[in-house]
């Protein structure tokens, strides 16, 4: 028999201006099972709560209902209370006459009217409620990033150096992402490889990290605290161990000829065993096998073999499958530029000349094919015009995608001063929409670019590029003026759209977290809780969430990985129990639950005899992964799936407690 | 070059050209690609993305007597570039719909309001087109009697220009349709 | 000068008589979402706002937990309104929750209109965190809606 | 399946030569089609330019003939025409409004169903490269031909759904067919001033200047067209431009149809090759074993 205790605030005058609480708790005493009502000036005060406390004691209560405040305020105070004196927290329930009753209304009768209202309806769902425990999930203490570009590295080397172990998956056979392509960098002009390289080699000395390159994650189980990582380690066919980046094998391998470097991206070409760069963290090659004479001439070749002093080459190796378990994963898998070639206009793919911006940084850049010299691809010529082309791809529904990537201009802004500084006498045209420089230094930087340096900025688009006698004419705008322009150009940088990196969608769907409709991974919320995803135990970092710069990158990773020191300083992880529990003895296995749950919280659980046999299928509910959002419970056609604090018979009985 | 913009006007002209063009001039971000591939954009007095945006804050009078609305000849290389799907094309057809619905004479292109005048009498003549008295006719309306003459009879020559017009049998029809169109 | 008028349309709508079989008086009841509407609602009261008192608030996670059949037996028990309220669409605390409930109400209209519910008694809507005056101007302007209505209690069902 | 044929006032007109080499290769391809009967003008630019609604009903009428006529297939070899009738077909699929308002005045019902082909569509879809290349007799070897597609065939595409709008590559396709060596240059699709031919001359010139002179720069020694209006402009108006920018073009253009004619063994008179204003015998003396020069 429910025996409860109804305790009636009058919030100073707050309430009782305009509640009659004497009335509310008059009422309160007449309901069957009410076996205590009291009205005090200030329940959450602490002769109030010491009171709530005493009761409780006193006449062995089984709920409680406060008529106060709302439970956005002190909800959690008289939990706290009513725990303290052995009460299951959640069997305290919150009629809200404050917020939707003494301050909303003025009518004192029908004021006090609603309150009772809302005070019979906590009454009969306290009767219903059952006792709920918080869900506590165990910890491992191990992070899972995947993704090496500078914000899985900044990411992977500070939960490193907060003393927890990393696991770091790169998919290509070095980490530094897309940073380590790029030449010097805005607003201050710091090169590149110069700031990243010392962090790539950082990444893989720590102590506390552990590097798969040419590795991707293939299958992920589990949740937070908990979750089961399978890792494919694709075949180098060199034993890292013993390889010591000599570099005898790929001066060695007689395929130097028509294999396009992705790492220059097909500015040069790159032999079939090969380190994509000389700083490549670890320096150790691969073997492309799709190109290697071994392989597709059966077993003839094999210079690289002979030239190899450890003899680390093997030609035998295989895919290995790497299993993990760890407590918290970070998804930094970042971005794709577009391919330009749907711009037929603008001739990507059939003018040599007209480039992308990422190729442009590799024109720059002392490592790249030219070696910092600026020389066109067609004929080797330093060009003496280029002409820049913002927005390719970006804020193009069209043809291409809406959204604006962010890092053109400034990088455009980039090229047109190293252009000038590189080339003397020479000449940039900008053509952009917009320009959007609003971080620290940025505005700054594009001014000098016109300035100083003697960029001319056009505002409007080019609609067509073309060759004239060895001249790239390029036909934009000038809105501003109200012109159409014609340049000459000796060569044209695009520069192209970010898009996510191909094959985000996949991961998202095997991580089990949510994605926009380009495959940017979204945040948890957006505000204020950036650096989550929507699945708990699982963050993001960098441009894998949308176009963003270095800085920002950075400090996304930083974020991510202190979110993750944050829930590994404690052992467990605490899960409120308002979840969705699952009635085996009902439940016919047809999981439309598991088909509207947003979170994948909801798995097969097989139930055997003692003899190991089959008895039935049944839904169950991860507690790591369920929010308690409810939408099981409509989807469920048995009527056996229910959150627990907001039960159907709980909801029938407040709508009956109204009745007329 | 200052306007004073009048809010009821210019929405009406807006709302206007909105519904005859299905499509929403707020979609222009005057990135000016249309402008930029225009064929004939040199000899414009508004760019099209001018002519857009004149639109939107219901500049009629420009718009309406603009050379650019007349030389516009509908290739769609703006439509087709546009990065954001405007009917671009569309809207040069919808102003000129309107001028000439308004009855303006374009003041600087004359001849090729003409030129569609002409010919739709023809068709509206004839069912067809009769090239002949099409060129005469135009050539009576605008004065140019002797430009393009020299090609006149080489032309005859090879048998590009018919002595005769053929017209449609159903010509009924034909009147029909511009009765309940025109 | 904004308080007056406020407090004159509450007035309003309390100096309704009530008749006897009439939906003069009328009980309201809003099932809300706990993150969106019913901070929306609390939002109000902390900005003293005045709105009609004939709604009663039941809350619950998401809208994605209303059951249809709720509504139903809200009716069953005499409301003469039900009012359904959650997070804007694209702002689900749960991601998706919004979307299910909306789908499902889609449906839901039809069976509500098969037995003999007077559609216009129902009405869906979203009423974010920060929107109080949103809530207050959608329970006064459905208060006053379902008194404008025919006011039997029959009239709810109407083919019976 | 029935092949309606939609001349057009073009062709029967300053381009018979279009329709006569067009006939010819239709019957040495043993294909049949049958013109739209009591066919009327579709408005072509000047409808569309200042009454839209006009613009739609006139190609509806020949639409509405053809398919009650039992035609699943309209062939319009202007290109002009094949973009008005297709677009015309679109706005009745889309605007519900305006198709009562027209099939009301037609009095005559129209589905829309039919596929409405311009004369490269027709070639490639309907007849097909197989067909085309077996019939041809006469490699046209040694021959330089630049294609131009101009305006009205890719553009807009949405509507016109046809090859790709900035690199369109089925007129080269069939160029190489013949033997001859497409050649590639950069204003296959800039508009050459079409229908202000007559009011604007002076941009017309302009226009199609930078075309002629871009594709004799790239070396072609003929130019093939698929429109009367682009055939207009750069046949017709060539000897006055070659006059206004002192410099020597004689680039014969020829239709599509023509240089197929001239493959498949077809002599130069029978395809009225002679009607065209720039002279194409000294070109076509380069083909080796061409019947009957003149």
């Amino acid at each position: 028999m429910a025996r409860i205790g109804v305790f009636v605030c009058w919030c100073g005058s707050n309430i009782a201006g305009t509640v009659d609480v004497e009335k509310v708790r008059e009422e309160a005493a007449k309901i069957p099972g009410v076996v205590s009502a009291l009205d005090y000036k200030y329940m959450c005060s602490d002769p109030g709560q010491n009171s709530l406390r005493n009761i409780i004691k006193e006449k062995n209560l089984t709920g409680i209902v406060l008529a106060a405040c709302s439970p956005h305020m002190h909800e959690n105070t008289f939990r706290k209370a009513a725990a303290k004196e052995g009460l299951n927290p959640y069997f305290v329930e919150i009629a809200n006459i404050r917020e939707q009753v003494s301050w909303v209304h003025e009518d004192k009768e029908r004021a006090t009217a609603k309150a009772v209202d809302l005070m019979k309806m906590m009454v009969e769902k306290v009767k219903r409620d059952k006792p709920i425990e918080d869900v506590r999930v165990p910890l491992n203490k191990k992070a899972l990033v995947i993704g090496g570009g500078i914000a899985g590295i900044q990411a992977a080397l500070d939960i490193a150096n907060g003393g927890v172990e990393v696991i770091l998956v790169e998919k290509e056979p070095s980490i530094g992402g897309k940073m380590i392509q790029l030449d010097e960098t805005f607003p201050t002009l710091d090169c590149s490889s110069c700031i990243m390289t010392p962090k790539m080699v950082e990444a893989n000395q720590h102590p506390n990290i552990k590097l798969y390159t040419y590795s991707e994650v293939e299958d992920i189980s589990g949740y937070i605290g908990n979750f089961k990582v399978k890792i494919k380690k694709k075949a180098r066919s060199v034993v890292e161990k013993d390889c010591t980046g000599c570099g005898e094998c790929w001066n060695a391998c007689p395929m130097h000829k028509n294999i396009k470097s992705e790492f220059n991206v097909n500015l040069s070409e790159r032999t079939a065993i090969y380190v994509p760069f000389p700083q490549a963290v670890p320096l150790v090659p691969v073997l492309d096998r799709s190109v290697c004479l071994h392989f597709k001439k059966g077993g003839k070749c094999q210079k690289c073999y002979d030239a190899c002093g450890p003899k680390c080459i093997n030609f035998d190796l295989q895919d290995e499958i790497i299993e993990e378990t760890v407590g918290a994963i970070v998804a930094s898998t970042g971005y794709d530029l577009m391919d330009t070639s749907m711009y037929g206009e603008y001739g990507y793919g059939k003018y040599k000349d007209v480039i992308s911006g990422l190729q442009f940084e590799r024109i720059l850049s002392a490592s790249g094919p030219t070696e910092g010299v600026i020389k066109r691809p067609s004929d080797g010529k330093t060009p003496q015009t280029i002409v820049f082309v913002q927005c390719v791809g970006s804020r193009d529904p069209e043809k291409g995608v809406p959204y604006c990537s962010k890092v053109c201009c400034m990088y455009t802004a980039k090229h047109a001063k190293l252009f000038a500084h590189k080339v003397h006498g020479s000449q940039s045209y900008v053509f952009y929409i917009d320009i959007r420089s609003t971080s620290k230094g940025y505005e700054e930087f594009v001014r000098s670019t016109m300035e100083q340096d003697g960029a001319i900025y056009l505002r409007g688009r080019v609609s067509k590029i073309y060759e004239d006698e060895g001249k790239l004419i390029v036909k934009g705008a000038d809105t501003l003026s109200g012109n159409q322009v014609e340049i000459a150009a000796d060569m044209v940088v695009l520069a192209t759209g970010v898009i996510p990196k191909k094959g985000s969608d996949k991961l998202a769907q095997m991580l089990g977290i949510s994605y926009d409709k380009y495959g940017f991974f979204t945040e948890s919320h957006p505000k204020l809780r950036p650096a989550e995803s929507s699945t708990a135990g699982i963050f993001l970092a960098g441009m894998a969430q949308g176009p963003r710069d270095i800085p920002e990158s950075v400090v996304s990773g930083s974020a991510a990985a202190s979110k993750i020191l944050g829930l590994f300083s404690k052992n467990e992880y605490e899960v409120e129990g308002t979840i969705a529990g699952v009635n085996e003895a009902t439940c016919v296995a047809c999981f439309y639950c598991q088909r509207v749950c947003a979170y994948n919280a909801i798995s097969r659980k097989e139930i055997k005899d003692r003899s190991g046999k089959l008895v039935k299928v049944v839904a169950n509910v991860n507690p790591g992964l369920c929010t308690g959002c409810g939408a099981c419970v409509n989807a469920c056609f048995s009527k056996s799936i229910d959150v627990k604090g907001f039960m159907d018979d709980q909801i029938y009985a407040e709508i009956k407690a109204l009745a007329i | 070059m200052k306007t004073v913009i009048n809010e009821q006007n210019r929405r009406n002209f807006a709302a206007q050209v909105e519904a005859m063009l299905h499509d929403k001039l707020a979609k222009c971000y005057q990135c000016g690609k249309c402008s930029a591939g225009c064929p004939v954009n040199f000899e414009m007095d508004y760019t099209p993305n001018q002519i857009i945006k004149m639109t939107e804050l219901g500049m009629e009078d420009k718009v309406l007597n603009s050379k650019t609305i007349w030389l516009c000849v509908s290739c769609n290389t703006c439509s087709t570039r546009c990065p954001k799907g405007f009917e671009v094309t569309g809207i040069m057809d919808v102003l000129r719909e309107i001028a000439e619905k308004k009855g303006i004479v374009s003041k600087v292109e004359k001849e090729v309001q003409m030129f569609h005048e002409v010919f739709l009498d023809n068709v509206k003549s004839n069912g067809r087109i009769f090239e002949l008295e099409l060129v005469g006719k135009y050539k009576l309306k605008t004065r140019h009697l002797f430009r393009d003459m020299f090609l006149a009879p080489k032309m005859l020559e090879k048998g590009k220009l018919k002595m005769h017009g053929e017209k449609i049998a159903d010509l009924n029809q034909i009147a029909k349709i511009f009765k309940d169109f025109e | 000068m904004e308080d007056k008028d406020v407090k004159k349309e509450s007035q309003n709508h309390t100096d309704v008589k009530i008749e006897s079989g009439n939906s003069g008086d009328p009980r309201i009841i809003a099932f809300v979402c706990n993150w969106c509407t019913y901070s929306g609602a609390d939002l109000a009261g902390t900005s003293r706002m005045k709105y009609s008192d004939n709604v009663r608030v039941i809350k619950l996670p998401c809208t994605g937990r209303i059951d249809p059949l709720f509504i139903v037996e809200a009716f069953k028990k005499g409301a003469k309104g039900v009012l359904v309220s959650g997070c804007h669409p694209g702002d689900c605390h749960y991601t998706s929750g919004n979307y299910h409930s909306r789908r499902k109400y889609a449906t839901f209209r039809d069976l509500l209109g098969y037995l003999g519910v007077d559609l216009d008694r129902v009405e869906f809507s979203w009423v974010s965190a920060s929107e109080g005056n949103k809530w207050v101007s959608i329970i006064n302007e459905f208060t006053d809606k379902i008194k404008s209505l025919p006011g039997k209690s029959t009239d709810i069902f109407t083919k019976k | 399946m029935k092949l309606a044929y939609y001349p057009g006032c073009s062709l029967k007109g300053t381009s018979f030569e279009y329709e006569v080499s067009l006939l010819k290769i239709l019957e040495t391809l043993n294909i049949e089609v049958k013109e739209i009967p009591d066919w009327n003008c579709c408005g072509a630019s000047a409808a569309h330019s200042i009454n839209h609604n006009l613009s739609v009903a006139l190609p509806a009428r020949n639409l509405a003939i053809a398919e009650n006529g039992g035609y699943e297939s309209v062939l319009a070899p202007c290109a002009a025409c094949s973009n008005r009738l297709k677009s015309a077909d679109y706005e009745l699929k889309t605007d519900d409004i305006l198709k009562k308002k027209i099939t009301d005045s037609l009095e005559m019902p129209y589905k829309a169903e039919m596929s409405i082909n311009n004369m490269l569509e027709f070639l490639i879809g309907v007849v097909g490269k197989d067909k085309i290349k077996s019939m041809v007799k006469k490699p046209l070897s040694g021959l330089k031909v630049a294609s131009y597609y101009g305006c009205l065939l890719v553009r807009p595409p949405k509507i016109m759904k046809f090859d790709d709008p900035e690199n369109p590559v089925t007129m080269d396709e069939l160029v190489a067919l013949t033997g001859a060596e497409p050649v590639d240059y950069s204003f296959k699709t800039e508009c050459c001033g079409a229908i202000n031919s007559l009011s604007k001359p002076d941009v017309v010139m302009a226009l199609t200047g930078n075309i002629l002179y871009d594709i004799k720069k790239h070396g072609a020694d003929l130019v093939v067209v698929a429109c009367p209006l682009c055939h207009s402009n750069l046949d017709v108006r060539q000897r006055e431009i070659e006059r206004k920018y002192d410099e020597k073009l004689g680039l014969p253009v020829l239709f599509i149809t023509e240089l197929l004619g001239l493959s498949f063994g077809i002599t130069p008179k029978d395809l009225a090759i002679d009607g065209h204003m720039v002279a194409a015998d000294r070109v076509l003396k380069k083909i080796e074993g061409l019947p009957n020069q003149q």
